[in-house]
């Protein structure tokens, strides 16, 4: 096995790979940017290794330090995460060049599968079905239109490179068009250094189902097991779960095997998933390939029992898979929440900050991937994900339930969370019934405000608050039994 | 129960809480109070577990709030989260704040931010509504609008600076017709 | 199911309780004594009920306040936990006449199960092997001399009752006996108010081995695998995990089948564990039956990904067992670490005191069942358990790396914790090998010592703790830039 | 490497790691620290993160180390514990705790406890190693042996006192011919 690799990446993904790696004995070196010297990834690495200025070319995306770092540090190889370089083929190329191992697929698969229009192509010869729309990006407003047009409004303007959420848009009619494509377009050039789009069916009522996959370097190739992951807002996936609750153990077995299939054809390597999606009348679409770890994958982890991130530096250093298709079986069921930090009330817009409180939940079955703590201070330049909150139970009731008791226990203060919201989510009917399509969160909160129980409490916590404080700065602070309320209030009458 | 629901020392605070105003009476005694909110009398005893954290009993059920903060306190309750000040208070620091809250009309960041681009120049004309400049918080795009027509007098900002809400980024010399 | 049950314990086992209540929508009545007004299940309970004064007689181990706790609060069941009331027959006699529901087996089989006499000649008449040694309770010195003269020394003096390592005596010769069955009886009297004591065969190399049953009211008896806890120190469990690695399958089905035999033979209903030594040939003797849930049962729950607590609430509902033995199979290897507050360099002795600082370990595959916080004074007068560290991982090999790893991040400053013994147990060879017997400690550690690796460190954390003290007191600390040495330190030349 | 590895202004510390005597000489800049420890040198850099934590980066290792406690620090280091003191800080407290450390034949608990059974009474003669009293904590039982042979003068508790170390629970007047 690798003796030290280097973590292209930051925040709570940086450090679930950290947490592997010390398991397996394996040294590892951080790199972080000024905005990060006291990051969770910093802290909890063997090394540490300075970039430069928070902005992402100067740091997680400049692709030359990151090698430097490398080889300054002597890691054998670097495991890229999600996002940043993560699916940046001439990183990996370059990996490739300098003698360093790529923890993930070749860089022409990288390539073939993040080029959206490759990919399409690819699946559509090995015969897995592909969403309808475009095959080729497209710069021209009014190609876009005509071929709405021809599918039927509404549409998806999206970036051909990237992913997160990023550089897509819906247009419902044609006077849209031209504006989306536009923002589309700078959100995906400034996101991914590629602004080019292209069209294709928006599915109004679909379920997001993803298929992980495992292939190793020697032919092997395996799934393990579906997500499902329609629970989105700005089309980026806020709760994922698996199993799904639709998939029949008939579907199941077919949507793995056009997952193996689209996988081989790719010519794939290392831990990837094939996205899918499923229409009212389970027919099922290749949506894209994603050729790194996924944010969700622990809900794969926690019913399978696999260390994803094991499997992909054995695969990386070239072992043979040691499981079959016939070893992957789910137990029990679980649930992600993603803790971002955004404000549910203001179309989940960020709120960077401090942390000056936090409180994450605990108990069996919990497990909370967090890459902040009491007094980080959050940073304005990077994605607001502050933590992962998974939960894992013997079904999908109990999971919702211990997902809701997790939600309830969890405190953060200093910056807006989701939190309530998700609760909301969490407590609704739709989604008890399991009936969760793309269009969840429009469909029943897009009005939503939080709700008014409590506020008596609040008040009275309030003033509480304030007659005790101070009993604060001791570590556990009691009442000065002496003080009447003419001493502490400011402001009676 | 006629007796123990009568105030005996009774303080006023009068709260906004999630914007809505909330009158509390109450009268403290020690680690316990006894509480009135419009018709509701609330028994409470409470104790401090840590800086940010108090462990509180209303009428029997048991409860951890969490508060932090200043004059505005963020306070927590059961994974609920509600903005809490004391309404008086904020009354009397208002003049202060007036001006700033009277004219929503500045080119002005919601939130920390970094410049995208400045979709404007010194001179320019510009209508209500337009596009002026364009700021990203982790990685999400956000544009700033004129808040009404006229000219633009200033840019104080360039692509990639780091912007702050309060920091005005444009300043737009309203035109007559506007008015 | 109940809508409020009582737990009549205090700390983490009440704590684990309750998480389990609030996933099933079940109310929860904490009850408290003095010393515990902010403990963690005080904190995190629907409601609390003050017992009395610290004394357990006042208040934890007071029946009629229980009792009265539960009718106040219109609690329908009681919780035991483990400790105190939980193998108190009276006690659950007492809920039965008052028409609560007691959570575990009917009071005439904890009378049995919880007097080792009785539960020996159960056992012995339905062919479970019981150890060799008396079959009734003596309190004759001379009596116990020749019996132990006749089954050959060493030999173990046991309390008739209770369990946890109390009233428990290792006696090695002829001379030794007196002062051991004096002490024995005293300290269970104290204990279990019972000082009754009696004789049995002490194996110096054997395996503690147990098995968990589940038992419901409809006659339906499973076994839910075994439990490895031979690591013990005082006779008292330190570090458990599941699967043993010395069982076959065959020896397994065998002891598993002889665990159910035993707990019908007791007529038992509920949770419990049936413990059994196992010899170097692999030949296994009933040991006992605790009649509860045991401090343990997380190792279990890990692998089985079944929650047991909430097992026992359907059972004392009513319901019958919603698993057959068929459907119960171990995933992967986890293991147990119990941090209590004690100095493991002097003997394991009981170390109270106020946590100032606490930080638990986390990350994928790691639960604490933690019953204190940062500023909580541990009580002078209860068991001296902190929590219960369990990692659960693909094999025995990762588990124990994860575990290592669990600790080596777990901090805790104010009291003292076996931590550091518990690490190099964990990297020892006859550990890594398997080799655990229940002389393990005494026989490879009885000398243990605190390496001096990182000696130089700690000396130069001590100093730079001491420059940069300025910055405490903030949720972060920032270093003075301005600060020289000469302002800052106290003692230099 | 030979310049770097001259110390500049030199500090120097003589300290208690766990009872081994460690001498630190060293010399600060900012956050960073270059040290001398017996024959071996340290290149330091560090940052505070919270108030007992501590993120130091020792020859390129990147280490977190907790501390608490004033005179006496408990030093924590992955999962190994250290009392870590000022040696010359000690030795001048010294005299002060001299009677207590010189006379180690007291009849006190070693922790905080509760009384379980006073088994001597005033004016008894009780041989040294004789059971005096057995306190318990946590509900471990501890006896508490005479120290020398004597006579019991005073029995300064009772069954479920709580006593704490420090507490002299027995006087003994030592018998002559113990001395």
């Amino acid at each position: 096995m690798f003796k030290k690799i280097l973590i292209a990446n930051r925040g709570e993904i940086a450090l679930r790979v950290i947490n592997t790696c010390k398991e397996m004995g394996v040294k590892t070196v951080s790199v972080y940017s000024e905005a990060d010297d006291k990051a969770v990834h910093v802290l909890n690495s063997d090394e540490s290794y300075f970039l430069g200025a928070p902005e992402p070319s100067e740091s997680y995306l400049n692709i030359d330090k990151i090698i430097e770092a490398a080889k300054k540090t002597g890691a054998e190889a670097i495991h890229p995460g999600y996002g940043f370089l993560a699916e940046n083929s001439s990183f990996a190329e370059r990996c490739y060049a300098e003698g360093i191992v790529f923890i993930g697929p070749p860089a022409k698969v990288i390539d073939s599968m993040g080029d959206k229009i490759t990919s399409r192509k690819i699946m559509n010869e090995s015969g897995v079905p592909v969403t309808p729309g475009l095959i080729s990006a497209e710069a021209d407003h009014n190609v876009m239109k005509s071929e709405a047009e021809k599918i039927g409004y509404p549409v998806l303007i999206k970036a051909t490179a990237g992913g997160g959420g990023k550089g897509i848009r819906v247009v419902n009619s044609e006077d849209e068009m031209e504006q989306a494509c536009t923002s589309a377009s700078r959100e995906a050039a400034n996101a991914f250094g590629n602004g080019e789009i292209y069209l294709e069916k928006f599915f109004t009522k679909a379920r997001h189902i993803e298929f992980q996959v495992l292939a190793d370097k020697h032919g092997n190739c395996i799934h393990v097991l579906e997500r499902e992951c329609s629970i989105q807002r700005r089309h980026q996936k806020i709760i994922e779960e698996t199993p799904s609750s639709v998939l029949t153990p008939e579907l199941r077995e077919e949507m793995g095997k056009a997952a193996v299939a689209a996988a081989k054809a790719a010519g794939y390597i290392n831990a990837g998933t094939v996205e899918f999606l499923l229409d009212e009348n389970n027919n099922f679409y290749f949506l894209e390939m994603n050729t790194r770890l996924q944010v969700e994958h622990p809900v794969t982890e926690m019913v399978t029992g696999i260390d994803l991130v094991k499997k992909q530096l054995e695969i990386a250093w070239g072992d043979k898979l040691s499981i079959t298709q016939n070893d992957v079986w789910g137990r029990g069921h679980s649930i992600e929440c993603r803790i971002y930090a955004e404000d549910p009330e203001k179309d989940f817009f960020p709120s960077p900050g401090k942390i000056t409180y936090l409180d994450e939940p605990k108990g069996p079955g919990i497990r909370n991937d967090c890459g902040v703590y009491s007094g980080f201070e959050v940073p304005v330049d990077y994605d607001p994900i502050l933590s992962k909150l998974v939960v894992h139970a013997e079904t999908r009731e109990s999971a919702i339930d211990k997902m809701i008791k997790a939600l309830e226990e969890y405190v953060v203060i200093g910056v807006k969370t989701p939190i309530h919201f998700l609760i909301d989510v969490l407590n609704s009917n739709p989604f008890i019934k399991g009936e969760v399509y793309t269009n969840f969160v429009e469909k029943h909160f897009s009005e939503w405000k939080p709700t008014s129980t409590n506020v008596d409490i609040a008040a009275l916590a309030f003033i509480i608050d304030g007659l005790t404080s101070n009993g604060k700065a001791k570590t556990t602070g009691t009442v000065d039994k002496q003080q009447t309320p003419w001493e502490t209030l400011g402001n009676w009458r | 129960m006629g007796d123990t629901r009568k105030l005996e020392v009774i303080v006023e605070y009068n709260l906004l809480v999630n914007e809505e105003k909330v009158s509390v009476e109450f009268d403290q005694k020690q680690e316990s109070l006894k509480a009135q909110i419009n018709e509701k009398f609330y028994d409470v005893s409470f104790q401090r577990v840590s800086d940010s954290r108090l462990h509180i009993n209303v009428n029997g059920q048991s409860l951890n709030v969490y508060a932090g903060g200043d004059d505005t306190k963020t306070v927590i309750i059961n994974g609920r989260s509600f903005e809490v000040s004391d309404a008086d208070l904020m009354e009397q620091n208002k003049s202060r704040k007036k001006s700033m809250d009277k004219d929503p009309t500045e080119v002005t960041p919601p939130m920390p931010a970094v410049v995208i681009s400045v979709d404007v120049k010194e001179g320019d004309k510009i209508e209500k509504g337009d596009a002026v400049i364009v700021v990203s918080a982790m990685k999400m795009e956000n544009t700033l609008f004129a808040p009404f027509s006229g000219t633009v007098t200033k840019v104080n900002t360039k692509e990639g600076d780091k912007v702050m809400p309060g920091d005005i980024l444009v300043d737009i010399e309203k035109s007559e017709l506007d008015e």
